[in-house]
C-alpha cells in the first residue's frame, strides 16, 4: 500500500486524495487494479508557491470516481505505461502548465506551436507579451516576438 | 524500400478533416503506416480567459467550444458552477434544460450525420440533415433568440422562459420527425456501398477504448452500454425512459447506429419533458447576474455530463474569489481524437475520412 | 483554343493522308484544289462537332446544376438569365481570366498539355457517332471501316491526361490521383473492350453506323444486356463519375489530379468530365439502344432523346450513391466484371452462330 | 446587369462574369463555420447566386471566407492558402472572431483580427454571424466588383 497524504472531498462529494509525487505512478497503477480503469483527464493546478497534478478517475464497473492529487514542483513520474490516453493530457499538461512528466514517450507541445516561450496557464505568465508564429521554409513553425512577414 | 513510403499532410485544411485537423499520414501505396494528429489549430487560450473573469463571465467561452452543441457545454458549465457556488434551481428550469440539450444534441448529431455523408462521398444527405437541422434550429431560436451559440443556461436557471408558441412548435415538428429521420438512416443503412465500406473499418476494441478514456458514442459503438444520463442521472434524466442504444462492433457503421438511435432517443425524451413540464419560476430570482458577480467560492466541483461526443465537464477550482481560481475542461473529442492513430494504421486512406468523421471531433472543443 | 484547334486539323489531316474517307465526296485522284477544299469542309466540321460538344456540355451543367438542387430540396442557380440560365457563361468569363498558376516544381510542358489530352479525345470522340441518317448525306464526321476502333482509342486517351496532369503538377494529392486514374484505367479498359467486341460481333463490323444499323429490328441491349451492364459500370467507371470517382474525390485527395489546376485550365477539366459523361451516353445510346433507329422521329431526335435519358441516368447516379473504396472497385473491376464480360463474349458468339439472321 | 450584357465592354462582361460566379473556399476554421454550411444548406441556398460550387482546392477557387477564429498557429497557414489561389481573389471574413478577434483578443494565441495576415474585402458581424448576414456580405461584394470598386 503507498501511503496516502491527506484526504478531502470535492463540493459534488468525490474523494480526493493527496499522494506524495513519488508515488504517484505506484498508487495509480494500484487504483487501476481495484477498478479504476478509466483516465478521464490529467490537469495541474498553479498555486504559485507550487503545482499540483491532478487526476481524475473512473470505475466503468460500478461508476465510482476519485481524485488523485499531487503536489509537485514542476517534475513528476508519467503514467503512459498505464494509460495510453494519458499521453495527450500529459503533453497539453506540460504545454500549457509547464510540468514535466519523466518517461513520457513524446513530450512536445500539442496546442501551442512549437517553440512557444513560457506557459500560459502560469499565473505569472505575462498576458501582454505577444508571441507570433509564423511559417519556415520546412513547414515547420517559428515563434517570434515581433510581426515578421505575413502578418 | 524507404522511397515507398510517402508522407502526406492531411491538414490544417482539407475538406475532410471537419475543421483545422492536421493529420501526418505515412502512405505505403494507399495504405496508412502511419497517422498523427497534430491539433492546436484553433487553440483559443478558453481556459486562461476563464479564469480571467468572474464566474457567470466565463460561459461564453465554454458557449464556443462543441459550437455544434452549445447548451450541452453550457449544461456541464452552470451545473458544475452551481455545485460550486452552491445555487439552487428551480425545477422548471431543470426541465427546460434538458429539453433544450437534447434539442441541441439532435441538431449535432445532424450536422454529423451530414458531414458524414459527405466524406463518404455522397452530398444530398449533406443537405437533407441540414433541413432537418434547421427546423430544430428555429425552435431554438424562437427560444433563446440565437441560433448557434446561445448563452441561454444561467447559473441559478435559464435565461428566458420557454413561450406557447415554441411549445406547439416542438410540438409538430416531433409528430414528423421520427419520419424524416427515417428517411435519412435509410439512404445510409440500405446502401450497399455504405455499408460495405464503413464495416470493419476504423476499429477500436473495448480495451483500447477505456484505455484512451474514450467516452460517448464511441464507447457505446465499442459494446459498452455507458451513458451518464443512466449511469450518473443529472437534471431529472431518472425520471424519463429512454434507452441507451449500444452496439459490439466498435466500427464506423456500429458508431452510425448508435448515433441515429440516440436521435430517436433525444425526441422521445424531448416528447416527455413536454408532458411533464412543471409550472413555476425558470430562474432562482436569488441570484441576478450582478449578484452572481459578487458571489465568492471554494473548494472544487466537477460534474460530468453526457454531450454528444462524450463525457463533459468542467472542472472547477474555487479560491474564495468572485473569479475561478482553475477552470479545466474536459473536452470529449480530445480523448476521442487521441485513440486516432489506433484506429487508422493499417487501413486505407479512403477509410481515414469515414473514422475520422466518425469520431466527429469538433475542435472548438479539442484545442479549446 | 488555338493550340487546339491546330491539333484537330492536324489529326484530321493526318486522316485524310491515310485514306481514310471522307463520308460526302469519297473519291480517291482528286486534284490538289479539291483536297483544299476537303480541308476547309473538315475543319468547317471540326469547329461544328466542337461547337456542338460545348453546347451540350453548357446544356448538361445546367441540367445538372438545377437537377442536383432539386433533389436536395434547393433552387440552385436563379439569378443570372432566365432561371439561372447564364450562370455558366458567367463561370466561363470568370474563369478565362483566372490566374494561371504554374507550380515551380511542376513539369511545365506536361502540366499544360494535360487538360487538353482530357478534352481533346472526348471532342474526337463526338466524331465517331452517327447522329442521324438524313437522305444520302450521313451526319457523320469521319466514317471508315473501324470507327469503333478508334473510338476506343480515343477513350484511352482522356485517363492519360488525367495521370499525366496528376504527375506532372508535383503534388502528393496529385501523385495520389494520378496513380488511382492509372489502375482505374487499366482495370475498367479490359471489360469494356470485352463487351464492345461482343457488340461487334453480333453486329458483323466495327463501323458505328453499320451497327446502328444492325440494331433495326431490335437493339443489341436485349440479347446483350449483360454486356450492357458491364458497358456501362466500365464507362462509369472510366469516365471517373461518382461512384467511381477516386481520382479526384474531394473528402479524401482534395481534388486529385485536378488539386494543382487554376483558371482555365481547371475548367478544361471540369468541362471535359461533363463532355465525357454526354460522350458516352451518347455511345450507349449508339451501340446498345439503336442509336438513330425509330419509327415517327427523324434519327437525330431519337439519339437525343436516347442519350438525354443516359445523361440524366448519370446525373442521377452522381446525387445518390456515395463512393467506393479503392480496392473493393478494383475487386470489382478484376474479380466479377472482367470474368462476366468473357461470359458474355461467349453468350454473344453464341448468338452470332445460331441467330445470327435475326441481327 | 443580365439585361445588357451584349452591350456593355469587354472590360464590364468580365467584371460581371468575376462577380456573379465566385466559387467560396470549403474552408472552415470554428463556429462560424457551421454557419456557413448553413448558408450552403437547402433552407438558405446561395447557389442562387452563382456560389454553389464550393471548390476543395485553392486553386480552384475565388472567395475565401475565413469562417471563425485565426489562432496565431493558424494564421501562416492562412496566408499560405491565400497566396495559393489564383487571382482574382476574395476574402470575406466572418464574424467577429476573424474581423477583431472576437471574444478571444485578450487571450495570448489569437490573432486580433485576419486583416493582419490576408487583405478583407469584406466584414461580417455577429457572433456567429446568421447565414442572411453572409447572403448579404456576398452580395455586396458581388455588387462591388460589378462596379470595379474591388482590384485584386
Amino acid at each position: 500500500m503507498i501511503p496516502v497524504e491527506s484526504e478531502a472531498s470535492s463540493k459534488d462529494g468525490v474523494k480526493i486524495i493527496y499522494v506524495a509525487k513519488e508515488n504517484i505512478l505506484q498508487f495509480l497503477k494500484e487504483k487501476k487494479d481495484e477498478g479504476f480503469d478509466y483516465l478521464l483527464m490529467i490537469t495541474g493546478i498553479d498555486y504559485k508557491d507550487h503545482l499540483e497534478v491532478v487526476y481524475h478517475l473512473l470505475s466503468s464497473k460500478s461508476g465510482e470516481r476519485l481524485v488523485v492529487k499531487a503536489k509537485t514542483d514542476g517534475e513528476i513520474d508519467s503514467v503512459t505505461s498505464l494509460w495510453k490516453g494519458a499521453n495527450w493530457h500529459e503533453r497539453e499538461t506540460w504545454d500549457l502548465l509547464g510540468i514535466k512528466f519523466n518517461g513520457h514517450p513524446n513530450l512536445k507541445r500539442i496546442l501551442l506551436a512549437e517553440g512557444w516561450v513560457g506557459h500560459p496557464l502560469r499565473k505569472d505568465y505575462p498576458m501582454e507579451k505577444k508571441q507570433y508564429v509564423n511559417l519556415k521554409e520546412d513547414g515547420y513553425d517559428s515563434v517570434s516576438f515581433e510581426k515578421k512577414e505575413g502578418y | 524500400m524507404q522511397d515507398k513510403i510517402v508522407e502526406v499532410n492531411f491538414g490544417p485544411q482539407h475538406p475532410s478533416t471537419h475543421g483545422v485537423l492536421r493529420v501526418k499520414v505515412k502512405l505505403d501505396g494507399e495504405v496508412i503506416v502511419d497517422a498523427q494528429p497534430i491539433i492546436g489549430y484553433l487553440h483559443r487560450n478558453a481556459e486562461k480567459l476563464s479564469e480571467m473573469g468572474y464566474y457567470p463571465k466565463a460561459q461564453i467561452y465554454v458557449d464556443r467550444l462543441d459550437y455544434a452543441a452549445a447548451l450541452n457545454m453550457e449544461l456541464g458549465f452552470v451545473l458544475s458552477a452551481e455545485k460550486l457556488m452552491d445555487v439552487q434551481v428551480p425545477d422548471r428550469a431543470l426541465w427546460i434544460r434538458m429539453m433544450m440539450v437534447e434539442l441541441n444534441r439532435i441538431a449535432s448529431h445532424f450536422i454529423w450525420l451530414g458531414t458524414h455523408g459527405l466524406d463518404m462521398g455522397m452530398l444530398s444527405p449533406f443537405f437533407y440533415c441540414f433541413r432537418e437541422r434547421e427546423k430544430v434550429f428555429r425552435i431554438l431560436d424562437e427560444i433563446t433568440g440565437s441560433r448557434l451559440l446561445y448563452n441561454y443556461f444561467a447559473i441559478g436557471g435559464v435565461y428566458s422562459d420557454v413561450t406557447p408558441k415554441s411549445l406547439e412548435m416542438i410540438k409538430t415538428w416531433l409528430s414528423d420527425f421520427d419520419k424524416n429521420l427515417t428517411e435519412i438512416e435509410n439512404i445510409f443503412k440500405k446502401s450497399y456501398v455504405y455499408v460495405a465500406r464503413t464495416k470493419g473499418t476504423g476499429k477500436l476494441g473495448l480495451d483500447d477504448t477505456i484505455s484512451y478514456g474514450v467516452t460517448g458514442p464511441m464507447l457505446r459503438a465499442a459494446g459498452k452500454k455507458w451513458d451518464l444520463r443512466k449511469n450518473k442521472p443529472y437534471l431529472h434524466y431518472d425520471q424519463i425512459n429512454f434507452d441507451v442504444p449500444s452496439q459490439q462492433a466498435g466500427d464506423v457503421y456500429a458508431r452510425m447506429l448508435v448515433r441515429i438511435e440516440e436521435m430517436h432517443q433525444s425526441a422521445r425524451i424531448v416528447a416527455q419533458v413536454l408532458d411533464k413540464l412543471p409550472a413555476g419560476d425558470f430562474y432562482n430570482k436569488k441570484y441576478s447576474k450582478p449578484m452572481l458577480v459578487r458571489i465568492k467560492a471554494t473548494g472544487e466541483s466537477y460534474i460530468p455530463t453526457e454531450s454528444p461526443k462524450g463525457e463533459f465537464g468542467i472542472y472547477l477550482v474555487g479560491d474564495g474569489s468572485a473569479i475561478p481560481y482553475r477552470f479545466r475542461i474536459r473536452s470529449p473529442s480530445f480523448a476521442n481524437l487521441s485513440a486516432a492513430p489506433a484506429m487508422l494504421i493499417g487501413y486505407k486512406i479512403a477509410d481515414m475520412t469515414a473514422t475520422l468523421s466518425s469520431m466527429d471531433p469538433v475542435f472548438g472543443e479539442v484545442d479549446r | 483554343m488555338n493550340l487546339f484547334f491546330f491539333l484537330m486539323s492536324i489529326l484530321y489531316g493526318i486522316l485524310k493522308f491515310l485514306h481514310i474517307d471522307f463520308v460526302p465526296f469519297a473519291s480517291h485522284g482528286y486534284p490538289i484544289g479539291l483536297w483544299i477544299a476537303y480541308l476547309i469542309v473538315a475543319v468547317v466540321e471540326v469547329i461544328l462537332v466542337f461547337a456542338l460538344a460545348m453546347l451540350v456540355v453548357v446544356i448538361l451543367v445546367y441540367v445538372f446544376r438545377k437537377y442536383m438542387a432539386d433533389v436536395q430540396n434547393r433552387i440552385g442557380p436563379n439569378r443570372l438569365g432566365p432561371w439561372g440560365s447564364l450562370q455558366l457563361i458567367a463561370d466561363v468569363f470568370k474563369l478565362i481570366q483566372k490566374q494561371d498558376i504554374i507550380p515551380t516544381a511542376a513539369d511545365k510542358t506536361a502540366y499544360r498539355v494535360a487538360p487538353y489530352l482530357v478534352f481533346t479525345p472526348v471532342v474526337i470522340g463526338f466524331m465517331i457517332i452517327p447522329f442521324g441518317n438524313v437522305s444520302l448525306l450521313n451526319l457523320m464526321v469521319i466514317n471508315f471501316n473501324y470507327t469503333i476502333l478508334f473510338l476506343v482509342a480515343t477513350m484511352i486517351i482522356s485517363p492519360i491526361g488525367e495521370i499525366i496532369g496528376g504527375l506532372a503538377s508535383h503534388n502528393k494529392y496529385g501523385m495520389l490521383g494520378a496513380l488511382r486514374a492509372a489502375a482505374q484505367d487499366m482495370s475498367y479498359e479490359v471489360p469494356m473492350l470485352i463487351s464492345l467486341i461482343s457488340v461487334i460481333i453480333l453486329a458483323g463490323s466495327f463501323n458505328a453506323q453499320d451497327i446502328v444499323i444492325a440494331q433495326r429490328h431490335i437493339p443489341f441491349v436485349v440479347p446483350e444486356f449483360l454486356g450492357f451492364i458491364i458497358f456501362f459500370l466500365a464507362v462509369l467507371g472510366k469516365q471517373v463519375f461518382p461512384p467511381f470517382d477516386l481520382p479526384e474525390s474531394a473528402s479524401e485527395l482534395v481534388s486529385g489530379y485536378t488539386t494543382e489546376y487554376s483558371g482555365m485550365r481547371y475548367g478544361i477539366f471540369y468541362m471535359g468530365g461533363f463532355a465525357g459523361t454526354a460522350l458516352a451516353s451518347l455511345v450507349i445510346a449508339t451501340i446498345y439502344f439503336g442509336g438513330w433507329e425509330g419509327p415517327i422521329f427523324p434519327g437525330t431526335i431519337w439519339l437525343i432523346i436516347k442519350a438525354g435519358v443516359f445523361m440524366l441516368i448519370f446525373l442521377l447516379i452522381q446525387v445518390s450513391v456515395f463512393r467506393v473504396r479503392v480496392d473493393q472497385f478494383l475487386n470489382m473491376g478484376w474479380k466479377y466484371l472482367l470474368p462476366l464480360s468473357i461470359v458474355n463474349l461467349f453468350i454473344s458468339v453464341g448468338f452470332a452462330l445460331f441467330a445470327g439472321g435475326v441481327f | 446587369m443580365s439585361d445588357n450584357i451584349l452591350v456593355t465592354t469587354l472590360d464590364e462582361a468580365l467584371r460581371w462574369g468575376t462577380g456573379k460566379s465566385l466559387w467560396p473556399f470549403t474552408f472552415g476554421l470554428a463556429c462560424c463555420a457551421l454557419e456557413m454550411m448553413s448558408a450552403m444548406g437547402s433552407d438558405y441556398d446561395w447557389a442562387r447566386f452563382g456560389s454553389d460550387v464550393f471548390r476543395d482546392s485553392p486553386r480552384h477557387s475565388d472567395l475565401m471566407i475565413v469562417s471563425g477564429t485565426v489562432t496565431k498557429k493558424m494564421a501562416p497557414r492562412v496566408r499560405r492558402l491565400y497566396d495559393q489561389m489564383a487571382f482574382p481573389k476574395f476574402v470575406i471574413s466572418m464574424g467577429a472572431c476573424a474581423s477583431a478577434g472576437g471574444p478571444y483578443v485578450r487571450g495570448y494565441s489569437v490573432v486580433d483580427g485576419v486583416d493582419q495576415v490576408v487583405p478583407v474585402d469584406v466584414y461580417i458581424y455577429g457572433c456567429p454571424p446568421r447565414p442572411e448576414s453572409l447572403i448579404k456580405a456576398l452580395k455586396l461584394l458581388q455588387d462591388r466588383i460589378a462596379d470595379g470598386k474591388v482590384k485584386h
